[in-house]
């Protein structure tokens, strides 16, 4: 799941204190999951920032609403007369919801960042999530026994460990294990510890950021709207 | 001959090499290198010139190592893996083997975060890169000179010839794994090893007891590596969080003793200290050096380079062998 | 779902008065939060030990303050409550 | 046992005595379907531990825990309370007695009283209190304890001025001040029959009279107190108000001591049994008094230290390390007052024998328990025999049957114990007579007929508020007229009035009358507390054909006028804010209905020792099918390799025929050699699939996985022959090869137990020890027998035979944990050296056997067990219970019973107990076809909920699961509705009833509008 954590209450008030009337636009699914950005937080923000207007002196209507996810466009229809009333929306939802909302309203109104988006995780205990995928597009996780050192090793090494393990841990912090470390105690296990032995070569990141912002189209459902960019894209031409 | 260095003939001719440490200076006034080259020089057969050690700003590896050079000190350039994608790695090589660098050391390189363990400010903030690591940067190297090729396949005009070498922490954990991360780097084509610093000389001599089981010793030079102690409060610093090192407890105890036999006097304290570290350096480089498969010594005075005279005369490494033109 | 909850018309926010400093004959308005087992029990107790406090507090009575949401906290500050107590 | 052929059963109970123990038994018996009879010599139930302060060793009060209990018993419908009353005379037989019982006047009408108290104000005598042991006063009219059941007040015929005045003129003051027109001078008394099936004693003990022991000087100096009369200085609504003070100037005491067996094991003008329970709770006042006045350094005099319950140890060395309290072993001769200071001088020998006088500010003596002064006469009005001390004569194999069919025992009267011990007593005899009056189960008992509920849904709020004066208790601090006028135009309030008891009998018939007359949806009244009122009123509006959950109570009394006395203006501003947040709430309110679920009336029982054997044939005799699961291949467990009780009776042949007995009893179905595979459901509704492949529908479940001895490996156990655990010497001595004449025995106590990682006692060694010493000497008293030990824990009525091995001659020397005996090889003998502190010398001892008191362990499955019915062990393995004094045999999740050894190491007569016990609990749960789930639990909206499982990771009840398709469901039979998933809950899906966060914030709107009180 996508993982968030709300940005400090004086930094979103220092980006919301000089407008009028504002909207904390909820999401209800990843961000609200990590109790960063859902209907209940966008509630508790709306609250918070109503009484520091009020303590600021600063007259400012706050109200907060929400919807299930701020990722299709067609959940944000019911609410779209509304949301142009206010002259701010400040959304909680993840990054891909503030981008997608702001392309919506097209530069009507702004959308300011509620949370600090940042990664994909799993959720050993309630209330606590770990980084385990960077979403580099080419998975080599067959190589290590399932344990990903592009993301849990701070250096991505793809032939580790390097010189900084202590005891177990990564030079970075004590409290972070060294992925190398995981991996071969883990391909022990799996008895494929000399799979280890091989040099990896040099990887091709361009199927991650590096290689620029990508986009996934499946042909299978929208073949006709793929032709017709193509036509448009060499008219262009 | 692959480079024709003079660490690569010492190497050759079966005498034990020496290489020292030089630290360049936060600073673009080269005199600290030149003051240091000429301290180290004839005590050692080269020294390494450390890439930003501790992620913390230094002149480069290169420049430093071009100046140690023309003070007649052979250098041993190192290239860190973090702060240059394979772009900048080959052309800088080039551009150093152009200037007439000839050893080259390859590490990953401390993490930015790690920046001089908190006694600087460094930049946790910075993006690093490690687009290849050390094996895949000796592969690199090993491509360029005996293939004559860059990592894409574009063909190189004149081949850099280099002196390949590659860092090894015997005791790092997973320690098992050590002896076959070692062969790793041998497989990718590095000439030479130095080792992280060595105090528990039983624990190192098993790990180069695996080495040589799978015969890594023949294939490359490995060179142990001693950290010059200068007082206990050192030793026991390294022993808790310097990762991959272990210090046996009857060396700290010896540095104790000698720090409390000098009463409260300061200065007293701090002379007592630096010699028992120089005996201790000494001893554990006889050690190091009985053992089989070692062919030399990697020596890091930190900020201390006048004490590789003495340490190189008393452990009989003194004259450096030389070689005619 | 998309419910919006309305800026609340009933006391316009910015009676709520900045802290300036405090009129002699000011009284705070103290709310209580409390778990009908142990600190609701307590209150009770109290009472039939006669024992006398200031009574600027209210209770309510929660099944378990593990119950308590951070809402009820906040619209109790917004309302113009004083102070809150949370006991369980 | 013999069953009565063809009279009928009676289906009720009489039980002697209001104390824990008698309640435990009044309400599980009323639960399960019978009408009990608890006939009380005071004027309210409660007995001795209401007296107490704390209670070890969690420190929870005593009060808190007892009260609700109390409050249930007093309003059950099926328990009658006869307070002032003893028995007289009781004829028949079991199945069918016939009861007299005296009641004595009380002069006051419980019908009227509503217990406010303002009779007890005006009374103008003050005497000594009883209840705060002479520490604090009270009045002729008087309640024994504010929390008294019932708190109707009763006249000291003895004391009252007019009832001592022949023709009644004069004072009569409580009288006038009496509203509801309730005391009666003229009150006499009477005597009433009762015909029941069965007869439990519960009286309880008196507390040894420690005047008898001048030289310790309670009476003479008055610094020095008795552990009873210390426990009142402790407690908050003692004499004192909780602040620990000397009797004589009031100051805060430094130095107190504790003395041990004040009255006990002394056989010259005390005791000679052990009182159990004094080593723990000196230990217990120790540490208490310490947390209420840091300075205080507690000492403790003490022979030995007899912490053998569950996690006693681990309590007393939290004192030493903790609370620095001091152990001095040591006898205290004499107590002095020092003159002029108040200050008391002690002379007692130290370890080494040196004499010490040391001064203390206070002195507390740990007095015992001793049979009431007319035990004799209340044995023989029962027809049964007692024992040499006056104590119920019971067998360790029936625990609580006395020796007349049909009449049994629980609780102290049976002998000294603990309240755990007491507690499981209680549902013990609830199990027995539920087995003995099966058939009659439900036959004297009511239900209350209710008319069919008004369908209120839709409708426009028309709340009905009623706001009580309570006699004075309110109306004299919050202007009653003033609430009624600011509440009466509230928006949703049809109707307002007030009423001056709204509890008494009349004002309930008003309100039913009311919500009829004027349609109301809703009711508010403004009282008392909730706790212990709501479910009064909410009976009375479901008579009116109101939901009952359309109620709300606003506590204007404790939490406003009793706390504001004096300040009216103030408290009557903040009565309208607590009532206008009622209303508020009110408005929201919806009809709730509690669901039902069904139950599957028969037993699953994991072990088959002796606690399964004994709870699957109690539960059988009370008719239901029982399903024994036994891993091994025989019934009988530990106790296979037992021969003989302390007492000398046969365990073998008592397991032979418990055996026997379950593999007869038609009701019973016996697995062996199985386990439990798989387990699922709830109270109930439980479905177990075996390891036979065999699946069995239960609706409740007893764990008694039982424990296993320590294997030794230290004291050269298995590299010598000649060292034994004492089951061996048993087995030897059974088989008559031992004792020979002129062999030396030597015995160390404490192995693998009471030692870190097992800092627990394993309680039945020194049983074990002493039993086989005894049996030694008497086959062969040329036999040297020496045992040594850190405390012999012989306790309650087993220190006879601690004495009796004395008497034989068997030689008891201590030793201490870290200066630990060392055994050496010695040829075909084995040495044993060890320090002995009365000689101060080491001791070298040849032995030709050396025994070991090797301690218990839970067994290997208790772990997988626990697993599998997601129930907690504490640090050393053992299940925990539900609650360490009230709810010894329950777990928190319903329908769950632990018995024997799996749950703490016993004796065998105390496992039998505990079994017992487990059977009444389970028949309490499978007497009912249904099991009404509480309203105010917490309701799950699916279409909410995104499955995130912050609920299901936080719920303690484990009620949120993952469901087939995938998704989180709600079990709403295992809810509490304590709300914490609402809490967490990112969506809002969870809402619990009555307290939905709509409501909630309703009430803070209320409050906030009110103004706050001025404080003048």
């Amino acid at each position: 799941m996508i993982v968030g954590q709300q940005k400090p209450f004086d930094e979103i008030w220092s980006m919301v204190r000089d407008f009028k009337k504002v909207l904390v636009y909820g999401c209800n699914t990843c961000v609200a999951i990590c109790h960063a950005g859902g209907g209940k937080e966008a509630e508790i923000l709306a609250s918070m920032l109503r009484m520091k207007a009020a303590q600021e002196g600063v007259d400012m209507q706050v109200d907060s609403a929400a919807i299930e996810r701020h990722c299709e466009p067609e959940f944000f229809e019911p609410l779209d007369e509304k949301v142009r009333t206010y002259d701010l929306v400040l959304s909680p939802a993840c990054g891909v919801g503030v981008n997608f909302l702001a392309d919506r309203l097209a530069g009507a109104i702004p959308v300011y960042p509620g949370i600090n988006t940042s990664f994909y995780g799993g959720v050993p205990e309630a209330g606590f999530f770990v980084e385990l995928c960077g979403g580099c597009g080419n998975c080599i996780l067959h190589l290590t026994g399932g344990i990903c050192p592009i993301v849990r090793c701070s250096k991505s090494l793809m032939n580790g460990p390097c010189g900084g393990t202590n005891n177990g841990k990564c030079e970075v912090s004590d409290q972070t294990d060294c992925a190398w470390y995981l991996i071969v105690e883990r391909m022990k296990k799996l008895g494929t510890l000399e799979k280890l032995l091989e040099v990896q070569p040099p990887r091709d990141w361009s199927t991650g950021t590096h290689g620029g912002p990508r986009r996934v189209s499946l042909e299978h459902i929208r073949a006709y709207e793929e032709k017709e960019e193509k036509n448009a894209a060499t008219e262009g031409k | 001959m692959k480079s024709g260095s003079n660490l690569e003939k010492v190497i050759a001719s079966g005498k034990m090499a020496v290489t020292a440490e030089l630290g360049p200076p936060m600073s673009a006034d080269p005199h600290e290198v030149v003051k240091k080259a000429g301290i180290l020089k004839g005590f050692c057969d080269a020294a390494n010139i450390t890439d930003c050690q501790t992620a913390v700003v230094r002149i480069s590896s290169i420049a430093a190592a071009v100046i140690a050079l023309r003070e007649g000190l052979e250098p041993v350039m190192q290239m860190t893996c973090r702060d240059r994608n394979r772009i900048a790695m080959q052309a800088d090589l080039l551009g150093a083997a152009a200037l007439g660098l000839k050893n080259c050391l390859c590490i990953a390189g401390d993490h930015q975060k790690f920046s001089a363990a908190g006694k600087l400010k460094g930049h946790p903030g910075a993006k690093n890169v490690y687009d290849v690591d050390t094996c895949q940067l000796v592969g690199i190297m090993k491509k360029m000179r005996d293939e004559g090729l860059q990592q894409g396949g574009d063909k190189l005009e004149v081949a850099p010839k280099f002196f390949i070498g590659a860092s090894w922490t015997p005791m790092g954990d997973p320690m098992d794994f050590r002896p076959y991360n070692l062969k790793k780097k041998v497989d990718s084509g590095a000439d030479f090893i130095q080792t992280q610093g060595i105090y528990d000389m039983d624990l190192f001599r098993s790990q180069m007891e695996k080495a040589r089981n799978l015969g890594l010793h023949e294939r490359t030079a490995i060179l142990a590596g001693i950290i010059v102690p200068k007082s206990a409060m050192m030793l026991k610093y390294m022993d808790s969080s310097v990762a991959g090192v272990t210090v046996p407890k009857p060396l700290i105890d010896r540095m104790n003793k000698a720090k409390e036999a000098a009463g409260d006097d300061k200065k007293k304290m701090r002379e007592l200290q630096e010699q028992e570290g120089i005996k201790i350096t000494v001893e554990l480089i006889q050690q190091a050096l009985e053992i089989p498969g070692i062919k030399g010594v990697h020596i890091q005075a930190i900020e201390w380079e006048t004490a590789m005279e003495p340490i190189v005369k008393a452990a009989g490494l003194y004259p450096r062998p030389t070689f005619d033109a | 779902m998309a419910d919006v909850a309305e800026a609340t018309e009933r006391t316009p926010v910015s009676t709520i008065e900045k802290p300036q400093d405090i009129p002699a004959e000011w009284q705070p308005n103290v709310l209580a939060f409390a778990c009908h087992y142990c600190a609701f029990a307590a209150a009770d107790l109290a009472g039939v030990m006669r024992l006398s406090y200031p009574p600027n507090v209210k209770i309510i009575r929660l099944p378990c303050t593990g119950k308590l949401d951070h809402i009820h906290v906040l619209r109790a500050f917004e309302r113009g409550i004083d102070g809150v107590f949370v006991a369980g | 046992m013999s069953l009565l052929s063809n009279s009928t059963k009676r289906g009720s109970v009489l039980i002697v005595g209001g104390g824990i123990g008698g309640m435990q038994a009044a309400l599980d018996l009323a639960d399960s379907g019978f009408k009990v009879h608890m006939v009380q010599r005071d004027p309210s139930i409660g007995g001795t531990m209401v007296m107490l302060d704390k209670t070890f060793p969690t420190g929870d009060c005593a009060m808190c825990m007892i009260s609700p209990k109390m409050v249930e018993a007093g309003r059950h419908l099926n328990i009658d309370v006869h307070t002032l009353a003893e028995v007289s005379s009781v004829e028949g037989d079991a199945g069918d007695f016939r009861v007299k019982v005296k009641v004595a006047p009380r002069y006051v009408d419980a019908d009227k009283c509503t217990g406010c108290g303002d009779c007890e104000v005006k009374c103008p005598k003050k005497v000594s209190s009883e209840f705060d042991q002479n520490l604090g006063q009270r009045k002729a009219v008087y309640s024994l304890f504010p929390q008294a059941v019932p708190n109707t007040r009763a006249i000291d015929a003895s004391q009252c001025l007019c009832l001592n005045d022949p023709d009644r003129k004069r004072c009569r003051l409580c009288e006038k001040a009496c509203k509801a027109g309730a005391i009666n001078y003229a009150d006499k008394g009477k005597e009433i029959e009762l015909n029941v099936g069965s007869i439990i004693l519960s009286p309880g003990l008196d507390r040894y009279d420690a005047r008898a022991r001048q030289e310790l000087g309670l009476g003479r100096w008055q610094n020095v107190v008795s552990s009873i009369q210390f426990e009142r200085i402790l407690s908050a609504s003692g004499p004192y108000k909780g602040e620990v003070k000397r009797p004589s100037d009031g100051r805060h005491p430094k130095k107190v001591a504790w003395i041990q067996c004040v009255g006990s094991r002394d056989n010259h003008n005390a005791n000679p049994w052990c009182s159990s329970v004094c080593c723990m709770y000196a230990t217990k006042q120790s540490i208490i008094a310490k947390e209420h006045d840091k300075n205080i350094e507690p000492t403790v005099f003490y022979m030995e230290m007899r912490a053998f319950g569950k996690d006693f140890d681990k309590y007393v060395e939290r004192a030493k390390k903790e609370y620095g309290v001091r152990y001095q072993r040591a006898m205290v001769s004499a107590v002095r007052e020092e003159p002029g200071t108040g200050d008391l001088v002690m002379k007692y020998a130290a370890e080494d024998g040196t004499l010490v006088t040391e001064n203390f500010d206070m002195v507390v003596l740990s007095v015992g328990f001793q049979p009431h002064c007319d035990a004799e006469q209340f044995a023989k009005t029962f027809g049964i025999e007692t024992n040499e001390y006056l104590f119920a004569k019971t067998s360790p194999f029936t625990p609580v049957k006395t020796s007349r069919e049909g009449v049994f025992v629980t609780g102290i009267y049976q002998g000294p114990k603990d309240i755990p011990e007491t507690v499981i007593q209680g549902s013990a005899v609830a199990g027995s007579v539920m087995a003995l009056l099966a058939e009659a189960r439900g036959t004297e008992t009511v239900e209350k007929e209710l008319p069919p509920e008004k369908d209120v849904t839709g409708e426009e709020a028309r709340i009905g508020v009623f706001v009580c004066h309570c006699g004075t208790n309110i109306s004299s601090t919050v202007n009653i007229d003033e609430v009624v006028n600011a509440v009466k135009d509230q928006p949703g309030v049809a109707y307002v009035t007030n009423t001056i008891y709204a509890c008494a009998q009349d004002n309930q018939d008003m309100i039913k009358q009311t919500i009829k007359e004027q349609n109301l949806n809703r009711v508010v009244i403004a009282s008392c507390t909730p706790r212990t009122h709501e479910k009064l009123f909410q009976e009375t509006i479901r008579e009116a054909g109101l939901n009952k959950y359309l109620f709300d109570l606003a506590d204007i009394r404790e939490q406003c006028s009793w706390c504001h006395k004096g300040q009216n203006e103030v408290a009557t501003k903040k009565a309208i804010g607590i009532v206008k947040m009622s209303v508020a709430k009110s408005r929201l309110q919806e009809p709730l209905q509690s669901e039902t679920v069904g139950v599957t009336p028969s037993c699953l029982v994991i072990g088959g020792g002796i606690a399964g054997m004994t709870s699957a044939l109690s539960l059988a005799d009370q008719g239901f099918p029982v399903y024994v699961i036994e891993k091994d291949n025989e019934l009988g467990g530990l106790v296979k390799n037992v021969h003989r009780t302390l007492e000398g009776l046969d365990v073998q042949e008592f397991l032979k025929d418990r055996i026997e007995a379950v593999k007869e009893h038609p009701k019973i179905t016996v697995h062996t050699g199985v386990e439990v595979k798989k387990t699922d459901g709830f109270v109930g509704n439980f479905k177990t699939l075996l390891t036979d492949g065999s699946t069995v529908d239960h609706g409740a479940v007893i764990l008694a996985t039982g424990g296993v001895e320590y294997e030794p490996t230290e004291y050269l156990y298995g590299q010598s022959p000649n060292v034994v655990t004492q089951r061996q010497l048993e087995k030897r001595i059974a088989e008559g090869e031992m004792p020979k004449s002129g062999e030396r025995y030597v015995m160390i106590q404490c192995v693998g137990s009471r030692e870190e990682p097992n800092q627990y006692c394993s309680r039945i060694c020194c049983q074990d020890a002493v039993k086989n010493a005894i049996a030694i000497k008497e086959r062969n008293p040329g036999a040297e027998v020496m045992i040594l030990y850190r405390d012999v824990r012989t306790y309650g009525l087993r220190e006879d035979y601690y004495k009796k091995a004395r008497d034989l001659g068997v030689i008891f020397t201590r030793y201490d944990v870290d200066r630990k005996p060392r055994v050496e090889p010695a040829g075909s003998r084995v040495n044993v050296r060890t320090w002995d502190y009365m000689l101060n010398k080491e001791l070298s001892l040849d032995a030709d056997w050396l025994v070991l008191s090797t301690g218990l362990r839970p067994h290997p499955s208790t772990d997988r067990v626990g697993e599998m019915y997601k129930v907690t062990r504490n640090p050393d393995g053992y299940f925990l219970e539900a609650h360490v004094k009230l709810r010894p045999v329950d777990f928190p999740s319903e329908g769950l019973f632990v018995a024997g050894l799996g749950h703490a190491p016993k004796n065998i007569d105390e496992t039998i107990a505990q079994a017992l016990a487990a059977s009444g609990r389970a028949g309490v749960v499978l007497s009912h076809e249904k099991l009404a789930v509480s309203g105010i639990i917490a309701k799950h909206k699916r279409e909410l909920c995104m499955s995130c499982l912050s609920c299901f990771r936080v719920c303690p009840f484990g009620s949120p699961y993952i469901a087939e398709d995938g998704k989180i469901s709600h079990n709403e039979v295992k809810c509490m509705g304590c709300g914490i998933c609402a809490g967490i809950c990112p969506a809002k899906a969870f809402q619990v009833n009555n307290f939905r966060d709509d409501q909630i914030l309703a009430m803070i709107d209320a409050a906030a509008e009110s103004e706050p009180g001025v404080v003048n």
